[in-house]
């Protein structure tokens, strides 16, 4: 029992990591149907933010709190920079930008390995965030480590601050005008152009986050944004495009999908099963478990 | 091998297939003056006053992390030499190959070296996978390769030293030592690939044979950075140790999982066997303090020779540049095989190899010596203890210097293994 | 009974219902226009009738049912479309473009094999659609008018037996549209032809008969004079050009 | 146009090719050489595949590694069961796994028919049985690319974990015969890579073939307007289908003949990077045209083979720009430069024409 509830917290836990990752995508990819393979890298900048402010800031709690905001904007920068420069050119050739996206990654991690060094660097977590919680005593105590609930914790809120914004905001209510019709959108007086590049400024830059909240669980150098990259991607289109309750859902799904197979086989045959089921889900909905109804030919 | 000898040595030539008649015609025309020279073994080119060696070692891609310290201890070893004299009265010109962390480039790379560049030797690979890609290329040049990683053992090729740990030189002593503390029940946990599979299975054996239990055994791909179900796992397992063989960004990511889990190096010590220095840097001593690693070199390991050997890497490289086990395997190889060169009067592999059974070095890890009959060296094993510096302290060592056994013989629980 | 048959038709997306109970029956030799506000279900209609979307009811052409079957299916019974906007190749020619219209019943065999010369349908519809000239051109570089006689063209060496056609003179200059309504007009001799239109100088020329839909529903349907003269097709066209004056026209016409 | 000048450029065109591989290259360039570029010709194989299923399918394939890789260790299977002898396992076996017989689903592979016909037609079942899911659910643009990177890496995870049958992450290395040749023998490497400068050949004209045909414009059809082909009666799911499985096969082929030339196969040559690499070089010269995929894959292994000797980490920087560059400011690739070229020429030439015309 206590086996099934601990993997069912491990799994909302990976989840957590999962949906941090897959957030910014679900505005990037989801929302502009735009495939930016150097959202990991992305990433990646907000960890190595992380890391250049705590070589300021000594306490690693007050640094970690400001590298929030910090790495937001760094990789929202890198976010916008990045769709100034190309992506702007690419609305209409979605694969194209995959591979063009693909090869500024790679420049990305060179980079990255050009002026942090190629080998992996740390940061310190603070002490509240190191130990665990133990929600079930005992002789077989269920415990739940409190860097996990913080990306938890960090995940819903910056899920509620994401739907928000869309909501509610005028910021949010151009951007689902741009995503359900362009020209119509633009011909309304709304400057396409500009919300494609905050829509993109925010994506990226809640990558930022992202990139804060794996310090605290895995490595920082520079190929950390590859390793995740995939998976994300597999959240959206699982998910649904243009739709976040989709992305919530999966990214949970396949968090505790993938603990209890990696619990009852090994992790490379749990990795392999949760691609079969991905590859059989889309069988029954392949436009992912959301979809927005549109009536275009294309 | 004994599988070569099956295939005849025949050539399409005499096959003579019909379909590429045209082309044999061809194959013809262009042969003559190069299959000649290159049917033998490639020769070392030693004419001119320097005399080149290779340096393989991926410089870019996943392995780039680890490979680079490794070139440039060859390479701060390279300029030592070459200061006091050279070899033979030859400098030695070091060209540096990126193997790419990808195992065909190389191989590609390898023959590079040997055909188009004729070094003399070559140093470098660090993963298993690598080494075996290049093994062939090495065998059929006859060329020589200094391999400086410690590895699973179970191989013996003719043109390789291994100036790296075989496993009675790391594992072994690392589970004695385990066993000595009364730590019974192990835990493995390994990255997916040939090293850790290949160690486990000695691990097994014995555990076996010494009354130990092993709880668990979990595989994480290479690359890994999900570990909260292993940590969960091994935590309920309810171990006396963790035995760790992960490589590379999995190790960041398992002791972070495996702090935040609650276990500590009190509750439920891990022995470690690819963590060095450069590792604990990028992990943080605030995950690994107190917990153990088996090598046969740390920064901190006492000698005069260490003292010169790390403060030279550090005058080049930089002060926060730490040194490890396999930069010093890496650093002591090309000091073997200049006294190798220097004792066959020769840069022919052939005559080296005869050259080099009983050559002894003082190297930064202590005295080493190589044993002629499987190209491996004596080596000290030591256990070492993560201190809250990032340094690794030495808590035990082998007393002198471990006979090289890669395929176990001398161990009788061993004899199912090859 | 031949032709199109279209049975208590119902098309939702998401609880808007688009098209709401249709009956509708055109029969060979009719050219039958579809006409109606912006938003009264005529393109929904038509993408239900060749699979696009799906509906509820029963669509029967020539006696077949026809919903439930996958696009080109229905395609292949006979029953061909075009598009609001011109969809053709742009980056293959006219040629390319009518052949591959041609081809669908091609053998493997024949399909792997190089175009060695002109299939007679082809040479026939280039001149029906007076693109002979332009044969060799990259679809993409014809002019707005021509992609849709070239849209039509395919329809025609696809030999369907049923066209839906989907405002095919938008944006046509008057001698175009003259010319296009001939054009339909000769073709409807041998098939079945329903054309959306919302152009009413061109429906007053050419219908044969009219169905008005409004809001999903079948308002009224008859042949030109009849439906204007409804007076619940003027309530809907309320405020467009007066009825009398249109209805003089017709009879002109 | 002049008609015979259009059907005897294609000839010249592959009788120059032919003169280069057969004739040229061996004669200039070292076994060394000689060695890399069979290499890079197994790469350029692979891009005669990309071309017709991306550059006119519209099919990004992002996993063609895998095809490769089944092409490849197909083969390799077979070769080091040939190089162990009869009734012995291969040498890794020996030493990482347990069984002291061979795995069921090795065994075929000792028939050499078998091992042949499984390099080729095995991707292409694998292609199959995937396409037939994936295009008949309408999967398509940016999620068929994104699966296809997932089932890449899946692959190369699975292939690594099996590491007593498959070799692990070494995988299959220490290749030493070729159907009873000697692959140390450097007559019998030049003839490996006489058959695959052929195979290379065969397969762009079978490619161009497949390009000239009425199938070849219907791809061009479906890739442009998927939807209007199906309003006129065809099934694109299978005009699809057709061209990922031939890649498929194409790409099997180029795993198979990389064996005997490179003597290793491993799970390094199929994850989701090498998978990208292998769409680089078509990418670079021009998707779309078959000389412009080939040569464009060719050059830019040569270029990763000579930069990254030089300067390993520039090499990272450049591979990012090339995409970067082709595929936003280039995206008919080099290929389309030519054309360019040529169509600028021929401008020139009319106003000649129309000078001279109106000057007489």
């Amino acid at each position: 029992m206590t086996v099934i509830l601990g993997q069912t917290f491990t799994g909302i836990s990976i989840g957590a990591v999962l949906l941090l990752i897959a957030l910014g995508l679900s505005l990037t990819f989801g929302q502009m149907n735009v495939i930016n393979m150097a959202h990991g890298e992305f990433i990646m900048a907000g960890a190595y933010t992380t890391y250049v402010l705590q070589k300021s800031i000594s306490d690693a709690g007050m640094s970690l709190l400001v590298a929030l905001p910090v790495a937001f904007l760094v990789s929202g920068a890198l976010g916008a920079l990045l769709e100034w420069l190309l992506i702007r050119r690419l609305y209409l050739r979605p694969l194209d930008t995959l591979l063009v996206t693909w090869g500024v990654s790679l420049m990305l991690q060179q980079l990255a390995r050009d002026i942090f060094g190629a080998p992996n660097v740390q940061t310190r977590a603070p002490d509240w965030l190191t130990g665990n919680v133990t929600l079930i005593g005992g002789a077989d105590p269920l415990t739940v480590a409190n860097s996990r609930l913080f990306i938890l914790g960090l995940a819903v809120a910056a899920v509620v601050a994401l739907a928000s914004t869309l909501r509610l905001t005028p910021l949010g209510r151009r951007i689902r005008a741009v995503v359900q019709n362009r020209d119509l959108a633009e011909v309304s007086g709304i400057s396409t152009a500009r919300v494609d590049r905050t829509a993109f400024f925010v994506g990226s830059g809640l990558a930022g986050i992202a990139g804060v909240a794996l310090t605290l669980v895995g490595p920082i150098g520079p190929t950390m944004g590859t390793n995740v990259i995939i998976d994300a991607f597999l959240v959206i289109v699982v998910g649904g495009i243009g739709q976040l309750k989709g992305t919530v859902i999966v990214a949970f799904v396949l968090g505790v999908l993938q603990s209890v197979l990696e619990y009852s086989t090994t992790v490379s045959v749990a990795k392999v099963l949760v691609l079969v089921a991905i590859v059989a889900f889309l069988q029954w909905r392949p436009q992912g478990l959301y979809t927005l109804r549109t009536r275009s030919l294309v | 091998m004994s599988s070569a000898s099956i295939i005849l040595r025949r050539r399409f030539l005499s096959g003579g297939l019909a379909l590429t008649a045209v082309v044999a015609l061809s194959a013809c025309g262009a042969k003559t003056d190069a299959a000649g020279s290159s049917d033998e073994a490639a020769q070392a080119d030693v004419s001119g006053d320097t005399v080149k060696v290779g340096l393989l070692n991926s410089l870019s891609g996943t392995m780039a992390i680890s490979e680079v310290t490794v070139r440039d201890s060859l390479k701060l070893a390279i300029d030592e030499i070459n200061a006091s004299g050279g070899v033979l009265g030859k400098k030695i010109q070091p060209i540096s190959e990126d193997g790419a962390s990808d195992w065909p480039t190389f191989a590609e790379k390898a023959q590079k070296l040997i055909k188009e560049d004729r070094v003399a030797a070559t140093f470098g690979c660090w993963t298993s996978a690598s080494r075996k890609a290049v093994k062939p290329v090495f065998e059929k040049n006859k060329s020589l390769l200094f391999y400086p990683v410690q590895y699973e053992g179970l191989e013996q090729s003719p043109y390789i030293f291994y100036t790296g740990a075989t496993t009675n030189q790391q594992i072994v002593p690392a589970l004695d030592y385990l066993k000595s503390k009364g730590l019974k029940k192990l835990y493995l946990v390994g990255s997916d690939y040939v090293f850790p599979r290949t160690a486990n299975k000695i691990i097994q054996a014995y555990a076996k044979a010494n009354g130990m239990t092993i709880l668990g055994e979990d595989y994480a791909p290479l690359g890994s950075t999900e570990f909260s179900t292993i940590a969960n796992k091994v935590k309920a397992a309810k171990a006396d140790a963790v035995f760790n063989t992960l490589n590379g960004d999995s190790n960041v990511a398992f002791f972070k999982e495996y702090k935040s889990a609650g276990l500590t190096a009190k509750s439920l010590p891990v022995v470690s066997v690819s963590i060095a220095e450069e590792e604990v840097k990028s992990i943080g001593s605030q995950y690994l303090a107190g917990q153990l690693t088996a090598w046969n070199y740390y920064q901190t390991t006492a000698g005069a020779a260490n003292e010169k050997f790390v403060k030279a890497y550090k005058a080049k490289y930089g002060e926060d540049k730490p040194t490890s086990d396999p930069m010093e395997a890496a650093y002591t190889s090309v000091y073997l095989w200049k006294a190798m060169v220097e004792k066959a009067k020769s840069f022919d592999p052939e005559k080296v190899k005869a050259a080099s059974d009983g050559i002894t070095f003082d190297a930064p890890e202590g005295e080493v010596t190589v044993d002629g009959a499987t190209q491996h060296l004596y080596k000290t094993a030591r256990i070492g203890e993560i201190g809250t510096d990032g340094l690794i302290k030495e808590v035990w060592d082998s007393g002198k210097p471990i006979e090289p056994d890669p395929y176990l013989k001398g161990y009788s629980w061993a004899s199912d293994l090859s | 009974m031949s032709g199109l048959e279209i049975r208590r038709l119902r098309v939702s997306f998401d609880g808007f219902t688009a098209v709401d109970g249709v009956d509708l029956d055109v029969r060979p030799g009719d050219l039958r226009f579809l006409i109606g506000p912006n938003g009264a279900g005529k393109t929904t209609l038509v993408d239900a009738v060749t699979g696009l979307v799906k509906a509820e009811g029963s669509v029967r052409f020539d006696g077949e049912e026809l919903l439930g079957r996958s696009v080109h299916r229905i395609a292949r019974s006979g029953i061909g479309r075009t598009f609001q906007t011109a969809t053709v190749f742009e980056e293959l020619t006219v040629l390319q473009n009518l052949d591959i219209a041609a081809g669908a019943g091609r053998s493997m065999w024949t399909m792997l094999r190089r175009r060695k010369d002109v299939p007679e349908s082809v040479v026939r519809a280039l001149e029906t659609i007076g693109l002979t000239d332009l044969a060799d051109s990259p679809a993409g570089t014809l002019a707005h008018g021509q992609k849709q006689w070239l849209e039509i063209g395919m329809l025609l060496v696809q030999d369907v037996r049923l066209l839906l056609l989907d405002e095919p003179v938008a944006g046509m200059s008057h001698d175009e549209r003259e010319a296009t309504g001939a054009l339909l007009r000769r073709i409807s001799e041998e098939r079945t032809v329903v054309v959306i239109e919302h152009d009413m100088d061109f429906m007053r020329s050419f219908a044969r008969s009219v169905s008005v839909l409004h809001a999903g529903r079948l308002l009224s349907e008859g042949t030109v004079a009849e439906v204007q003269a409804d007076p619940k097709v003027q309530e809907v066209y309320l405020g467009h050009a007066a009825a009398t004056e249109d209805a003089t026209v017709v009879q002109e016409a | 146009m002049n008609p015979l000048k259009g059907s005897l450029r294609p000839v010249a065109g592959f009788a120059g090719a032919a003169v280069l591989l057969f004739a040229v290259a061996p004669l200039a360039l070292t076994d060394f050489r000689l060695g890399l570029l069979a290499k890079y010709l197994c790469t350029a194989m692979v891009a005669v595949g990309i071309c017709l299923a991306w550059g006119r399918g519209g099919l990004l394939t992002l996993g063609q590694g895998v095809f490769f890789g089944l092409g490849g260790y197909a083969m390799a299977m077979h070769l080091k069961i040939a190089d162990a002898g009869p009734g012995n396992l291969p040498d890794f076996m020996q030493l990482y796994g347990t069984a002291t017989e061979l795995p069921w689903w090795w065994r075929p592979f000792a028939n050499p028919a078998f091992a042949l016909a499984a390099t080729v037609l095995l991707p292409m079942a694998v292609a199959a049985l995937l396409g037939l899911f994936v295009f008949r659910r309408r999967v398509k643009g940016a999620y068929f690319a994104i699966l296809s990177q997932a089932l890449a890496a899946a692959f190369a995870i699975w292939l690594i974990g099996q590491q007593a049958t498959t070799g692990g992450t070494n995988g299959l290395t220490d290749i030493q015969g070729f159907f009873g040749y000697d692959l140390d023998d450097p007559v019998n490497q030049r003839t490996v890579y006489f058959i695959i400068a052929a195979a290379l050949l065969a397969l762009i004209a079978l490619a161009r073939q497949l390009i000239h045909s009425r199938y070849g414009e219907l791809l061009v059809a479906v890739r442009d307007s998927e939807e209007r082909v199906r309003f006129l009666g065809y099934d694109p799911a299978n005009v699809k289908l057709v061209a990922y499985v031939v890649a498929a096969g194409m790409a099997g082929l180029a795993g198979a003949l990389f064996v005997p030339a490179v003597g290793i196969i491993s799970p390094a040559m199929i994850g989701i990077v090498p998978s990208i690499e292998f769409v680089i070089g078509a990418a670079v010269g021009g998707r779309a045209s078959l000389v412009g995929a080939v040569l464009g894959a060719i050059g830019v292994v040569w270029a990763k083979t000579a930069l990254s000797e030089e300067f390993p980490a520039a090499w990272t920087y450049f591979q990012g720009l090339l995409f970067i560059v082709a595929l936003a400011f280039l995206p008919g690739g080099l290929a389309s430069l030519a054309g360019m070229l040529r169509r600028r020429r021929a401008r020139q030439r009319k106003a000649t024409v129309v000078a001279v015309g109106e000057a007489a």
